[in-house]
């Protein structure tokens, strides 16, 4: 790294030798499992704000991203600085080991008082950056009326036209039909089995097929801002209680620029780093504009208390339910 | 014709220590390729008092999936034999203004396979999808509101499986056509066969090599299918053991461990069809065609040949790319075909997208070095296997090793990688060596087996002609088997080049951090955009690739082939 | 089966005529040889029979039935002309046993019978190879699989046999064996046939009829006697071994060698007026060698030459003479010329005898000259003695 | 290259002994033909000398250059023994043109002078294929291509050549043509040569010594004229054309036929007491025929058979006779016989006679009997009148 700091930390001083010596680190790289297109639009906020700090983010699932952070980490060649993630057990292991990542040090999360609870500051180096957040979808020329809640899909006529997702292996979808059913209660889910919803592998797959029409409604599905903008005949509708997972953010102790990753992390958590990063997601800070929801109001994904034996057991129920 | 002088001969293919220590660090070399990322999965596997395997066999339906995984492989490598088989007939039968279609077979999995997937749920979903509408427009199924055709069902899985398996069982089967020799044919023409019989009683038996080194490569990657059962098999619950290592790498929290154990059975599998195909093969001696006496093609104007490839061509390629085509152009997947919605919009999207060109020239130049190197790599492997009869231990391991990259899927070879190169002796990680390293090592199955099967169906003579010619081993290479085995090397090219640019499981893992390629943008698309966007992606590599393929055929001079 | 009619047959390969306008006739039960240097076309004729090429011209019937029309685009394909065929490469099928390969024509054409009563079996006898039965052909040498080759092609019985050098690579006794198992075969089963050799010995032993091809077109259709006796023109007496070639020119006194010798051409001599030079062909065991103080029998012609080589060949010697530019060659009998020959060195003076019934003549186009009347006037008979 | 020595050489293929225990020594430029019945080992024989395969015994050595020790595990490959070898399947690349092909040899012995001055022309010209160059070989009729082998396996002029049946597929006059330019290269060349062949003429006219092999064995080896005159065993007498085999057994008064006539065997007649059976063998062409009441010439023997069949053979028809159910061949003159012969019916009573000169004789092992000093008690040497 160029900056003049210990191997693992930023400059000593106050928050402006910190961005000092970050423009003079002159980039940051991001790791992050967040969409895309967000991620872009992060980038050209960041770049604006800081016009000598290049910004570079690498978008991977957690699967791909965390392994290559462990890796940086233990040969110390840092090619990451910041990481954002969403895989709690990783996060809780990480935040325990310590190792793995710097204290934050930005204002935004430090003094601003918006980052001050457990959930959205973990051990003072996770910090809460965004929420993908679950909605009700319902196709508008099959189901007119669209629905007000998750209950609202037990409809004898939607027979076959429910869009669910299959929660097999992964276990934040395990966590969903858990909150499905402490929230809507268990007999739900058996109303949802008898009407034999058609199952996708992904969220996204249930999102195509209400455009299509191939289903009428679904009862969790991620927003559709993008697909109603382009005129598809779909509209959706947060729940009353909406679900989501969440993205923590985290300064590596491997970066090569330790203070430029701080100077990202701070942006991240800001106003102007929000409004970049949370269209079609729920944001940190209240009154994001194009954000869909308060990271407050919705309840978040926790699986890290489901142990294998309880995945396991889980999965097996619900095959039975769904699967003839 | 045969003669005696096609036996095989250990001397031509120097002799001595040379060559048995060139082979050794080939051989070496190879192992420590492949066999050590292997060895880095498995010890994560058996970690932690074999957590992963306990993990991942602990659960009750293991014995299902299992199942599952081998009767769905079994049904797609049977429909990709069959077609495979029949493809390189009847393109050996072309009349001569038609030969262009020789393409044709190979042309499906120039198409990503999530590509054709999501084609093909556009034309036969059950309800939405074009084809279905339109055959519900016939008078027997006028009655229904849905189907006739689910394509989410198990027998569409195969079948789709089976079409994009069959350009690979092509791919082998007609670069052991191209080397039968006319007058065997003609011969049992004369002895009263009809095309028919000739081809069940001789060209199926002397393809016998091309069909067993194919089968066995289709049945490890039908065994390794994944885009299938994923996508379209969540409905009927269809798991096999690639979705389960999907599932476990793919979710947090993220279990290599049950994965690369997940992953055994299939190395497992592939340790075993190695061998089935040494049982099969018995006296490779018996299927050289190539005598020496030089043979003429005949003329042949098989019009059954023409329409069956295009039919073929109509329903493996022409369907699902139409229907890429115009869920391309739409904004969103829609069930009405009307001409407003059609638009540009999603390619302006990608093109918008950042490093979307750097992502196109990674692809290609990552793709291209590593087929550079694969072919000599590949070629000198499968002059071991087919030469080396003095080289025992060494033809052994290489025949076994160069067979395992196909047996476990990218994605657990993906993470072997990583385990690997960030240790000692040798620190990759992060460089563009890497890639290339991965790349190589995910073909070598490929480069080896296809030049095999022409490797054997060449013989013996043509080398020693030019062993009594005077020509050293490396002349007698360059200068009369490469160019003998054009057909073949330029079939193994062209399938390395599309499965590097479609590559991503592997991609994702290994790449250095700014370096996209073009899978992995897909796979980006695929797990945060819309089946348009994904449509016009695998469009824009489908393009990419069918250029790159069409160069390797224009370079390589279809014009010498037609000499042979 | 009954005959075959073959007219007008042309094939081509690019832009040179291979086959070209060819007539043929083979009556049932015929067996036809077709003779012709390297190249001539005899092996794409056979093709064209076997319907494994498509003439761009002409017509093919087998009895009644047009197999292969150009004009009227009939073709009837190669298994269904019900023939047998034995190529010159082999084309033996190597994954199949000598068996398997000799029996696959009577299992496609579910002759069953014949597999039951030990056909294969008797057709490999028949070329001796019955202990090579369970053998593969990589596993066989170039004579034995060639044997093989003419096993399957006659097993089934074939209405039309082509034969394509099929004993080309036979040592001299198994060649005479096959040879003698084909004859009798074809005796027996009054199959028609085309058979292609370059062996003289074979061709006249075997064939009703020789048809002597020449680029593409047939020279001369005769039986053996006649086309022996007979050649219709200067490429067939050469082709049919008249090796010994000389040019004469019409003189006062006859026919005369450019050395100044005179040729007494008998009835063979050109009429008068027709033509002033011609070409005397003569085969070599027709030309008889003397030392130049030799006695030479009455009535015949000699040729005042000088030695050019000789060459052992067993009971004889090739011998090369040189008669003023012009090549002869001739055997010498060991036992007639044994003594001096062999040390005898080149540019001895020798003469060389043959009867004029021996000599047979062409004109300049290469025609033959035939049967004129002879009003010729020649007059010197004289016997060489010099 | 000097002499080629092969001790002991053997090649097994699975249990079988393909070549056996074989002594051979070539001279340098000494010109060897190998003669021998198909599958006799003779291309195995070859692919040994060129270092194609791998013997399990005995030695082979080049000059003074050991090449081949299967004890010592010395084998030096193919490409480093300067060899030429014309394969009996011709083995041309079809990827290249003729001109390549022949250039081959040239290009990789990097005889760059010799691609110069037009040694592929040369070559291509002596086996008159100069206007076959810019073909491929599958554009060549099978004769075309087994002589671009030849020109291809001579080119680069090396030292050995080993010739594998190289004319077997050409005509006679080509054969003739391309056994003459082979003969003159190698006397102006002097490379040493192996030549297989079936062709007797060839062998003779070729060899400065042929070798006659039988199962793997060389049964005799040595120059033409003494192999012709002294075939060392029954088994080369009946190889190199002595067809004919007449069982003797001696009696009181001398050796007979079965069917009682009497057999002058001259100075070969065999030691008294050494043996009481004999074989006789006779050439083809050393029998006469005669009708029953012809005069037969003077101390000649005669046998009485029957006639079986006559085939026209051009200056001769080849006969069949039975003498007691031996059957013997032979060729009559059509001039002297041409009257009653091809008339004749089977069954009709001939009478055979040759001179007791030309019978080879060999004991019950096959051994020649040689050289018995005439002490033998045969008196009667009538002439047959009957
Ligand atoms: N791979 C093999 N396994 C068993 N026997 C074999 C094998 N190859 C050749 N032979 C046998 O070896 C013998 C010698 O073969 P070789 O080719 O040397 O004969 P050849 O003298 O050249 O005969 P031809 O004149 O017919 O070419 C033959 O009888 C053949 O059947
Ligand atoms: N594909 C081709 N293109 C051009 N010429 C060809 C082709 N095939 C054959 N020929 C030519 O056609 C001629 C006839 O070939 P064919 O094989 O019929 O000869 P052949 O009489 O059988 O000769 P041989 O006795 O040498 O076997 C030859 O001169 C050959 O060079
Ligand atoms: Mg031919
Ligand atoms: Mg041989």
């Amino acid at each position: 790294g160029s900056s003049g700091g210990t191997p693992s930390g930023a400059v000593d001083g106050g928050w402006d030798d910190v961005v000092a010596a970050a423009e003079k680190e002159g980039s940051v790289m991001l790791y992050s499992s967040h969409n895309p297109v967000n991620l872009e639009s992060l980038k050209k906020a960041f770049e604006a704000e800081y016009p000598d700090i290049t910004m570079e983010y690498v978008r991977g699932t957690d699967a791909e991203l965390n392994p290559k952070v462990e890796v940086e980490n233990q040969t110390g060649r840092g090619t990451a600085d910041v990481h954002m993630v969403t895989d709690t057990n990783w996060i809780n292991s990480a935040a325990e080991s310590g190792t793995y990542s710097a204290e934050l040090l930005g204002p935004e999360v430090t003094e601003s008082g918006n980052y001050d609870d457990d959930t959205s500051l973990i051990a003072d180096r996770f910090v809460l950056t965004s929420v993908a957040v679950f909605a009700l979808g319902w196709n508008t020329d099959i189901l007119p009326e669209g629905l007000g809640d998750v209950t609202d899909v037990i409809k004898p006529e939607l027979k076959g036209k429910i869009g669910i997702v299959n929660p097999t292996g992964i276990a934040v979808y395990n966590d969903l039909y858990r909150f499905l059913e402490n929230t809507y209660g268990e007999e739900f889910i058996e109303d949802l089995a008898s009407l034999e919803p058609r199952i996708y592998p992904s969220s996204l797959g249930i999102a195509q097929a209400l455009t299509s029409g191939e289903i009428a409604a679904a009862p969790i599905v991620n927003t559709l801002g993008t697909e109603k903008a382009s005129g598809a005949p779909v509209d959706w509708k947060l729940a009353p209680e909406p679900w989501g997972a969440a993205w923590y953010t985290h300064v590596l102790s491997s970066a090569a620029h330790p203070n430029a990753g701080q100077v990202l992390a701070d942006f991240m958590a800001s106003e102007e780093g929000q409004t970049a990063l949370s269209a079609g997601y729920a944001a940190t800070l209240p009154g994001i504009e194009g954000a869909v929801a308060q990271a407050s109001d919705v309840t978040l994904a926790d699986p890290s208390d489901l142990t294998a034996d309880d995945l396991k057991a889980r999965e097996s129920d619900w095959e039975s339910l769904f699967l003839n | 014709m045969t003669s005696l002088v096609q036996r095989p001969l250990a001397l031509v293919i120097a002799v001595g220590w040379k060559a048995r220590l060139g082979y050794a660090v080939l051989v070496a070399a190879l192992i420590y390729m492949v066999v050590l990322p292997l060895y880095r999965l498995q010890s994560l596997a058996f970690g932690d008092g074999a957590r992963g395997y306990r993990a991942q066999y602990g659960r009750a339906d293991i014995g299902e999936v299992i199942w599952t995984t081998v009767q769905l492989a079994l049904a797609s490598v049977v429909i990709a034999l069959v077609l495979g088989t029949l493809l390189a007939f009847a393109t050996s039968r072309l009349p001569q203004r038609f030969s262009f279609l020789r393409m044709v077979p190979v042309l499906p999995i120039v198409m990503p396979a999530v590509a054709n997937i999501v084609g093909w749920a556009f034309l036969l979903s059950p309800g939405p999808g074009y084809l279905n509408a339109a055959m519900r427009q016939l008078p027997w199924w006028d009655h229904l509101d849905s189907g006739p055709v689910d394509v989410y069902s198990a027998t569409w899985i195969i079948i789709l499986t089976g079409f994009g398996l069959t350009s690979f069982v092509y791919l082998f089967v007609s670069a052991g056509m191209a080397a039968i020799s006319a007058e065997h044919l003609e011969a049992a023409q004369t002895s009263g066969s009809s095309t028919i019989g000739v081809f069940f009683r001789v060209v199926l038996p002397l393809l016998r090599p091309s069909l067993i080194y194919g089968a066995g490569v289709a049945l490890l990657l039908g065994l390794g299918q994944f885009t299938g059962p994923l996508l379209l098999g969540a409905n009927t619950g269809v798991k096999v053991l690639t979705t389960e290592m999907y599932r476990r790498v793919s979710e947090s929290p993220a279990d290599f461990a049950a994965a690369a154990a997940a992953g055994s059975p299939l190395v497992v599998l592939g340790l075993l069809v190695v061998l089935a195909q040494k049982l099969l093969l018995g006296d490779q001696t018996r299927f050289v065609t190539h005598g020496g006496k030089a043979f003429k093609s005949t003329p042949t104007r098989s019009w059954w040949a023409v329409t069956f490839v295009v039919a073929y061509g109509v329903v493996a390629l022409l369907l699902p790319l139409v229907g890429l085509v115009l869920v391309s152009l739409m904004p969103y997947w829609s069930a009405s075909l009307s001409l407003d919605l059609f638009s540009l919009d999603n390619f302006r999207t990608l093109f918008a997208t950042p490093d979307i060109i750097d992502a196109v020239v990674t692809s290609i130049v990552a793709a291209s070095v590593a087929v550079v190197f694969c072919v000599p790599i590949g070629f000198a492997i499968a002059n071991l296997l087919v030469r080396g009869r003095r080289y025992r231990v060494l033809r052994i391991v290489a025949d076994l090793v160069s067979a395992l990259p196909l047996g476990i899927p990218a994605v657990i070879f993906g993470v072997g990688f990583l385990l690997t190169y960030t240790q000692p002796p040798i620190i990759l990680y992060g460089t563009r060596t890497v890639i290339i390293l991965v790349y190589i090592v995910l073909m070598i199955p490929f480069a080896t087996r296809l030049q095999m099967t022409a490797m054997l169906a060449l013989g013996e003579t043509y080398i020693e002609a030019s062993a009594t010619s005077g020509a050293n081993p490396l002349t007698t290479n360059v200068r009369i088997v490469f160019p003998l085995m054009r057909p073949a090397i330029l079939s193994a090219v062209a399938l390395m080049f599309i499965l590097l640019t479609h590559e991503f499981a592997a991609s994702l893992l290994v790449r250095s951090p700014t370096t996209q390629v073009m899978g992995t943008r897909l796979f980006d698309l695929w797990s945060n955009g819309s089946y348009p966007l994904v449509a016009a992606m695998a469009l824009l590599m489908t393009v990419v690739t069918g250029v790159g393929v069409a160069v390797a055929m224009v370079v390589g001079g279809r014009n010498v082939l037609d000499n042979l | 089966m009954s005959r075959i009619r073959v007219t007008n047959l042309t094939k081509r390969f690019g832009s040179s005529t291979i086959v070209d306008d060819l007539e043929l006739t083979i009556e049932e039960g015929e067996f036809v040889v077709l003779l012709g240097p390297s190249g001539c076309g005899k092996t794409t004729t056979l093709r064209c029979l076997a319907g494994l090429e498509t003439p761009e011209g002409g017509t093919i019937s087998f009895a009644d039935k047009v197999v292969h029309d150009a004009e009227r685009r009939v073709s009837v394909p190669t298994h269904k002309r019900n023939i047998g065929m034995i190529f010159q490469s082999y084309a033996l099928w190597p994954h199949m046993t000598v068996r398997d390969n000799i029996a696959y024509p009577l299992k496609v054409r579910r002759q069953k019978d014949a597999l039951r009563t030990g056909a294969v079996e008797k057709a490999a006898g028949m070329v001796d190879c019955e202990q090579l039965l369970d053998r593969y052909p990589s596993q066989l040498s170039g004579g034995q699989q060639q044997r093989v080759a003419v096993a399957r092609g006659l097993v089934s019985e074939p209405d039309l046999v082509l034969f394509d050098e099929p004993l080309s690579n036979l040592d001299a006794r198994l060649r005479d064996q096959v040879r003698t198992q084909i004859h009798q075969l074809h005796q027996r089963l009054g199959f028609s046939a085309v058979f292609v050799t370059h062996d003289q010995s074979e061709a006249f032993a075997l064939g009703d009829r020789l048809a002597i091809m020449k680029s593409g077109r047939l020279e001369q259709v005769d039986t053996p006697q006649q086309v022996f006796d007979e050649p219709s023109s200067d490429y067939v007496a050469q082709f049919i071994g008249m090796a010994n070639r000389l040019d004469l020119t019409r003189h006062q006194d006859g026919w005369k060698a450019s050395n100044g010798d005179v040729v007494h051409l008998g009835d063979r001599t050109p009429e008068r007026g027709s033509t002033d030079t011609v070409v005397a062909r003569l085969r070599r065991d027709d030309l008889r060698l003397h030392r130049p103080d030799d006695r030479v029998a009455p009535g015949t012609t000699v040729l005042h030459g000088t030695l050019v080589t000789t060459e052992f060949g067993g009971r004889h010697h090739d011998v090369l003479v040189d008669v003023d530019g012009q090549k002869l060659t001739l055997q010498a009998d060991t036992r007639e010329h044994g003594g001096w020959l062999p040390k005898a060195e080149g540019g001895h003076p020798v003469v060389v005898s043959f009867r004029s019934s021996d000599v047979r003549v062409f004109d300049a186009e290469g025609r033959a000259v035939r049967g004129a009347s002879v009003v010729t006037p020649i007059r010197a008979t004289g016997s060489a003695t010099s």
